[in-house]
């Protein structure tokens, strides 16, 4: 069963080096092997997140003990986040099939470095062998943000590569600051091994991961390149880097924060205070420079950033409830902002509509679409009965509960500017057609991808209570660092 | 000794930070982010580094070798690096195409 | 394990999406019946309470005033149902309705936080559904912005208590300011009631019949709950007199009727927290009767203009005197209003007085009641009274029976609990005999005085008020207008932040790390 | 200019500073782990049978960290022929001397023997994959300077071709891998089903270390040249 961790990065690599081969059967034949093998992936990492219960799956890759090799760990928390990241691929893929017009072989050659690189990211447990993933995933991204060969595309491309190279550095910094005063990359380990550092090495090291992740995942200083390369990439890739990149990316500052540093660090040198202020900074920033976007998916971008606001603060907070929330509002922004995103990307393909006021009277042209958006619109606003309300309540509560007043203020007031926002889209939408407009239609691949994230919303909901045992039990795991430690160490 | 290594790898890291920060032209940022990377090469190989060592390619006569990891490691991220400057230069050349100026301060018709 | 009516309503209205033609206007009547009687028959002690996301929702928690209040709500929507039956209203209409009656009745039982927060949104989301089908979309978008807002204080406020008791029961310890600010938004209260006066006269009347009846009261209502101890009697009485005597300056019946609606609620508002028992029993007694009597004038504004295209009393100009029905239950819904011995204002006016501590107060509100009693005698002069010189239009229509069936049980009931008010006062185990010679002479003195004034020098008086009083909708849009020209200076300038050029953004990771580990370096 | 050159320099001195203090502390440069990671150098002989250390840990102990480095070294190939196809070549518009030609073309057969040499020798002596790569790449780089400019251009291999051969030597890492999954139960691992471990220090040693050599010096110079071609010029 360990195998399956290996094949769920490798196989992705593995079709990424083949496509080349069935270039020309792509469409149609080789599509299929696509699909099934999404399909079968998919379906695997559901059996591993069932199937492995309580206990943490150590794979050593090469068979090399831990002192010498390199190992894949699966916990709760990776397996959670790599199911999730298999759905949310496996409908990314039949939009992308529907969206990319020219060039199937290398578009989805990158796709498929994405999913590995992102897969290695969840499940490695060597400090180093993260590095790796970590670059493959940004200079995948780097080029598909800049896919469509327009200026836009390229200039935002080429900002988020200065950017994220110089956040590639800062991590390796990192990494070989670690290593040259434990002797070793494997995060258990080293966890072990973190007193022989000095505070002062030790508190340099976490600046550099948190400096270095905070710009991948698009913290409040380091926000710009988001908005520019979310809005420019192809709109499969946009969803693909908002709902599911930049998460993944936040949880390996997780993984290795907890394990490394403990929660007591961040305690002790009040780091709740950095947190806070940075989600904050976020938070307004984000929400207020989505008021005055003229484009629709630069709008959605920068409303991603106040999201990655509120994560942090709930993460922030070290709250039971604020963690838990954070997690769960990772999903719900993932599910909600993909769906933002196909619709924009459908949009630009049926349409070629980009800016907010041409969407006028869309209602009457398209229905399904326009309700959709709406059903979105309101789960990032946080309406009751809908997904995104339950986890800015969770965050709400935590933090407040936490004693930090003001970022539960600044979370409320977020979720009233992002009405407004989102309100005016959905006005321009509704506006009654002075002649009739000729209805369009859309694609099954793209009609599909976007009920199942609505689908995705409505059973993240209804499942709620299930879903929130598995995160709080997840909250607690990452807690307490020392079972991580002594599942690898003991393995 | 080591305030002298030390403060050379530190010197070319801020050398090739501060190129970053004030250099206009998008392929002289591409030599300053080399030149932040080879810091870090070289504060690889000094982890690794004995006075008396070999190289470690294991052999009967010989009893101290350096430490191969380091090298290993260093290996792998002058590939990666070399990617990442190879894909720079590539941005660097198409937006050359599209805008006709390697300034970096004339790339801005994506803000606000 | 019980649920409560509201939440069976809620449960089981998206089954009108599946109902044919007719069947869609029967079912809504049904379902309140149904809630009615499952209402009636649902025991004291039951709860219902579910683990749901670490916390427990507390669905149902018997409240002997809610209980009360649940009959009302129940009650008039069975009345409304009936009212719109020959309206073309689609099924979605009477879904979003069926939502606003439920949350409005489940909202009233729950026992914490959470649920009272998710109920109090569906309140407003499923107006804004209903909205959305009446009014433009940007009035819409105002009056959710105006939601938002309250919703939004509403949030803080459940979070600083949640920081400070670190529970969800449904009590305030801190922060009563921002459960104040939302209360007020909902319930339309004066500084706040911009969104209930630009929005009612814009949409049908038969839905603003739906939107005066739940809204506001669920509003208001929360004052008992959730701030038992906040004393707002001389506050109350100033919104009863301002919404007077804005009112009076009205001559669209929907506006004056709105502004009513604002200035009862003062009386409402001024009482619900006292400490004296009668006080506030009759707050609850005035809730109650606004529903109906609010709620029947409304039905009559409704009707006046689809008889004659508008709602306007100087236009009307008493054409309505060929319906005797309809004045008589208009005399009966403004007798209620007014506080006419015999009918269910004046008990809960009187009772409300007998709650009173503070005289400022009853002056306040005595002036109230006068100016009550002289803009309905306004409503019925232009509207029935007077003579109309003009030639008449020969309209044939009819006001159907179903609209009589449902305006007489409104005004039944409302007859019925003024003539025994113990039907609802002994539930509260209290028996109080107001059909003395003394509140029945403080109840009909104002209307005497009121009458007279009308006489001798209404066109005198209406022109003072026109002088007097500023116009509140100005400030309001001058003030909106000042601070959206601020934040678009502050949003400008930030944009011009972001200036695109990458090396601005390294200066700030640079300056961020240099920041955050200088702050490492001197905690450590 | 928004921030002064003035205040970057501020800023940049202060961070020296702060890092300057942060590697004081750092454990002396010649720092021995001990036990902890001379392990690659006591037991590495033992454990791969190679006696290239750097190649054993790349190509074994390390070997998944190899294949993500071939990964990014395949996306970046990907990535820059997809981005930058140049049609034609800004300069060396005329042909080359033929002094330079035939010096090169008789060069070139060498040079090939070279990178074999390092890719096959690779894990008893100094050199492997990557670095034997980088000189087959060097072949195809100074046939197409020499001869693919100008009138009558010739090319080593056509565009398609080397990415087939990029392909194979990134499958073929994987291929190897999972051999290791059926053989040995571990992705990877080093297996002597394929190819005899062989004695120390001999020609065929190290069981599948040899093999990931060639399929990574194929996908790096492959790499390479494909890279190479598209910054440059390309048909």
């Amino acid at each position: 069963m360990n195998h399956i961790l290996i094949w769920l990065i490798v196989s992705p690599i593995f079709l990424a080096a083949v496509t080349h081969f069935i270039k020309k059967y792509l469409v149609n034949f080789g599509f299929l092997i696509f699909l099934s093998v999404s399909i079968v992936n998919t379906c695997l990492s559901l059996l591993v997140f069932l199937e492995s219960g309580s206990d943490i799956l150590v794979y050593r890759v090469g068979n090399w003990s831990i002192y010498k090799g390199i190992i894949l760990v699966a916990d709760k928390m990776s397996l959670f986040f790599l199911l999730f990241m298999q759905i949310i691929f496996f409908f990314s893929l039949l939009f992308s099939k529907g969206y990319v017009k020219n060039d199937h072989g290398t578009f989805f050659s990158l796709f498929y470095l994405l999913q590995a690189g992102l897969t290695g990211m969840l499940l490695t447990g060597d400090l180093f062998n993260l590095y790796v993933f970590l670059e493959i995933v940004s200079i995948v991204a780097y080029a598909l943000v800049a896919y469509d060969k327009t200026d836009h595309g390229l200039e935002a491309g080429f900002k988020y590569l200065v950017l994220g190279s110089v956040a590639s550095l800062i991590i390796l910094w990192g990494i070989g600051i670690i290593y040259a005063t434990t002797g070793n990359l494997n995060l258990a380990i080293v966890a072990g091994l973190m007193q022989n550092l000095t505070p002062l090495i030790k508190g340099g090291v976490f600046i550099f991961f948190f400096i270095g992740f905070g710009i991948k995942f698009a913290l409040f200083p380091f926000h710009p390149w988001l908005a520019d390369a979310h809005a420019s990439a192809p709109s499969p890739i946009s969803a693909l880097l908002s709902g599911v990149m930049i998460k993944i990316q936040l949880y390996s500052l997780i993984r290795i924060v907890t394990v490394l540093y403990g929660i007591d660090y961040i305690h002790d040198l009040k780091l709740n205070i950095v947190f806070m202020s940075l989600g904050v900074g976020s938070v307004l920033i984000g929400h207020l420079m989505a008021l005055k976007q003229t484009n629709l998916k630069r709008m959605l971008a920068y409303s991603s950033i106040a999201h990655i606001g509120y994560i942090v603060i709930g993460l922030g907070s070290i709250s039971p409830q604020g963690v838990v929330g954070a997690f769960y509002h990772m999903l719900n922004h993932g599910v909600l902002k993909i769906g933002l995103f196909y619709f924009a990307g459908t949009l630009i393909y049926h349409l070629n509509l980009k800016q907010i006021k041409d969407l006028k009277s869309l209602f009457w042209r398209n229905p399904f679409l326009s309700i959709m958006f709406c059903i979105f619109a309101l789960g990032m606003i946080g309406i009751p009965p809908l997904n995104g309300f339950f986890s800015k309540w969770l965050i709400i509560m935590g933090v407040a509960d936490a004693g930090y007043v003001i970022p539960a203020v600044i979370i409320a007031i977020g979720s009233f500017l992002s009405l407004i926002y989102y309100l005016r889209v959905v006005v321009i939408m509704f506006e009654p057609a002075r002649k009739l407009e000729e209805r369009f239609r859309i694609d099954p691949f793209f009609a599909i991808p976007i009920g199942a994230m609505v689908v995705c919303s409505i059973l993240l909901v209804v499942f709620g209570s299930q879903i929130h045992l598995i995160l709080h039990e997840i909250m607690l795991f990452i807690r307490d660092n020392s079972t991580y430690i002594q599942a690898v160490l003991y393995s | 000794m080591e305030l002298i290594i030390n403060s050379t790898i530190i010197i070319l890291f801020i050398l090739g930070l501060y190129g970053l920060l004030t250099q206009r032209n998008i392929i002289k940022l591409a030599i300053c982010f080399n030149i932040m990377e080879a810091s870090i090469l070289i504060f690889f190989l000094t982890v690794g580094y004995k006075p008396e060592g070999s190289y470690p390619i294991i052999r009967p006569e010989v009893d101290s070798y350096v430490q191969p990891l380091p090298q290993a490691l260093a290996l792998t991220a002058i590939v990666i690096g070399a990617s990442t400057t190879a894909l720079m230069l590539a941005f660097a050349i198409k937006l050359y195409k599209r805008y006709h100026t390697l300034d970096i301060d004339k790339l801005r018709r994506l803000r606000g | 394990m019980t649920l409560s009516a509201g939440i069976l309503i809620l449960i089981l209205s998206p089954g009108v999406i599946l109902c044919k033609k007719r069947w869609s206007k029967i079912y809504p009547i049904l379902l309140s019946l149904l809630g009615l009687i499952y209402h009636h028959f649902l025991s004291v002690e039951s709860s219902f309470v579910v683990k749901f996301f670490g916390f427990k929702l507390n669905l149902f928690s018997y409240r002997l005033s809610g209980d009360i209040l649940t009959y009302a709500f129940l009650i008039f929507g069975l009345c409304v149902y009936i009212f719109l039956w020959s309206k073309e209203k689609d099924r979605f209409y009477y879904m979003f309705t069926l939502w606003q009656v439920g949350a409005a009745a489940a909202i009233l039982f729950v026992g914490d936080f959470l649920s009272f927060f998710i109920f109090w949104e569906v309140i407003s989301l499923s107006s804004v559904c209903i909205l959305f089908r009446e009014a433009g979309l940007s009035l819409t978008g105002r009056y959710f912005i105006y939601q938002m807002f309250g919703t939004v204080s509403l949030l803080i406020g459940i979070g600083l208590n949640y920081a400070h008791t670190g529970g969800m029961d449904l009590q305030v310890n801190t922060g009563q300011l921002f459960f104040w600010l939302a209360i007020m938004v909902k319930g339309g209260v004066i500084p706040f009631h911009y969104w209930l006066t630009s929005i009612y006269p814009e949409i049908r009347l038969e839905t603003t019949v739906f939107l005066s009846a739940y809204t506001t009261k669920v509003g208001i209502y929360s004052l008992a709950i959730l701030l038992p101890l906040m004393d707002l009697q001389i506050f109350g009485g100033l919104i009863a007199v301002i919404g007077v005597i804005y009112a009076l300056k009205q001559h669209r019946m929907s506006r004056l009727l709105a502004f009513h609606l604002i200035s009862q609620m003062g009386y409402v508002i001024a009482s619900i927290n006292s400490q004296i028992m009668y006080g506030q029993i009759g707050a609850i007694y005035h809730l109650i009767n606004n529903i109906f009597y609010k709620g029947l004038l409304f039905m009559v504004a409704a009707l006046l203009m689809d008889l004659f295209q508008t709602d306007d009393l100087m236009i009307i100009r008493g054409r309505g005197r060929r319906y005797l029905p309809l004045f008589i239950i208009t005399l009966i819904a403004a007798g209620s209003i007014v506080g006419l011995p015999g009918l269910n204002g004046f008990i809960s006016k009187s009772l409300i007085k007998k709650g009173l501590t503070n005289s400022l107060t009853a002056n306040l509100l005595t002036i109230a009641g006068i100016g009550t009693a002289l803009s309905f005698i306004k409503v019925l002069y232009y509207g029935f009274l007077c003579v109309n010189d003009q030639k008449q239009s020969s309209n044939s229509l009819r006001v159907k029976w179903h609209q009589y069936v449902s305006m007489s049980i409104i005004g039944l009931v409302c007859c019925l609990i003024g003539l025994f008010p113990f039907l609802v006062i002994s539930r509260f185990d209290l028996t109080v005999n107001l059909f003395n010679w003394t509140d029945l002479w403080k109840g009909i003195w104002p209307i005497i005085l009121a009458v007279i004034l009308f006489i001798t020098c209404f066109p005198q008086l209406n022109k003072l008020i026109l002088q007097i009083t500023p116009d509140l909708e100005g400030v309001f849009v001058n003030a909106r207008r000042i601070i959206l020209v601020q934040i678009n200076l502050g949003l400008k300038h930030l944009q011009r932040l972001h200036s695109g050029n990458v090396q601005h953004y390294l200066v700030w990771i640079v300056l961020t790390i240099l920041i955050l580990w200088t702050y490492i370096a001197i905690m450590v | 200019m928004l921030y002064s050159r003035t205040v970057i320099i501020i800023m940049l001195s202060g961070l020296f500073l702060l890092a300057l203090l942060t590697f004081a502390e750092l454990p002396p440069i010649f720092y021995d782990f001990a036990d902890k990671t001379s392990v690659y150098i006591q037991e590495g002989v033992v454990d791969t049978g190679v006696t290239n250390q750097v190649t054993a840990i790349l190509f074994d102990y390390r070997g998944f960290d190899t294949l993500g480095e071939a990964t990014v070294i395949f996306a970046a190939a990907l990535i820059i022929s997809y981005f930058a196809p140049r049609k034609k070549a800004p300069m060396l518009g005329v042909r080359l001397g033929v002094l330079v030609r035939y010096g090169v073309a008789s060069i070139l057969p060498f040079i090939l023997i070279f990178g074999m040499y390092i890719i096959f020798f690779g894990h008893i002596s100094p050199g492997g994959g990557f670095t034997g790569g980088v000189v087959l790449a060097s072949i195809v780089i100074i046939f197409d300077i020499t001869f693919g400019f100008g009138q009558g251009r010739v090319h080593l291999l056509s565009r398609d071709t080397k990415k087939s051969i990029e392909s194979i030597g990134l499958v073929m890492f994987i291929l190897i891998g999972i051999w290791g999954v059926f053989f040995e139960g571990a992705f990877l691992a080093n297996s002597s089903t394929l190819v005899e471990k062989g004695t120390l220090g001999e020609f065929v040693s190290g069981g599948m270390i040899p093999i990931l050599n060639i399929a990574s010096g194929l996908k790096v110079g492959a790499g390479l040249a494909i890279i190479f071609n598209n910054l440059v010029k390309e048909n």
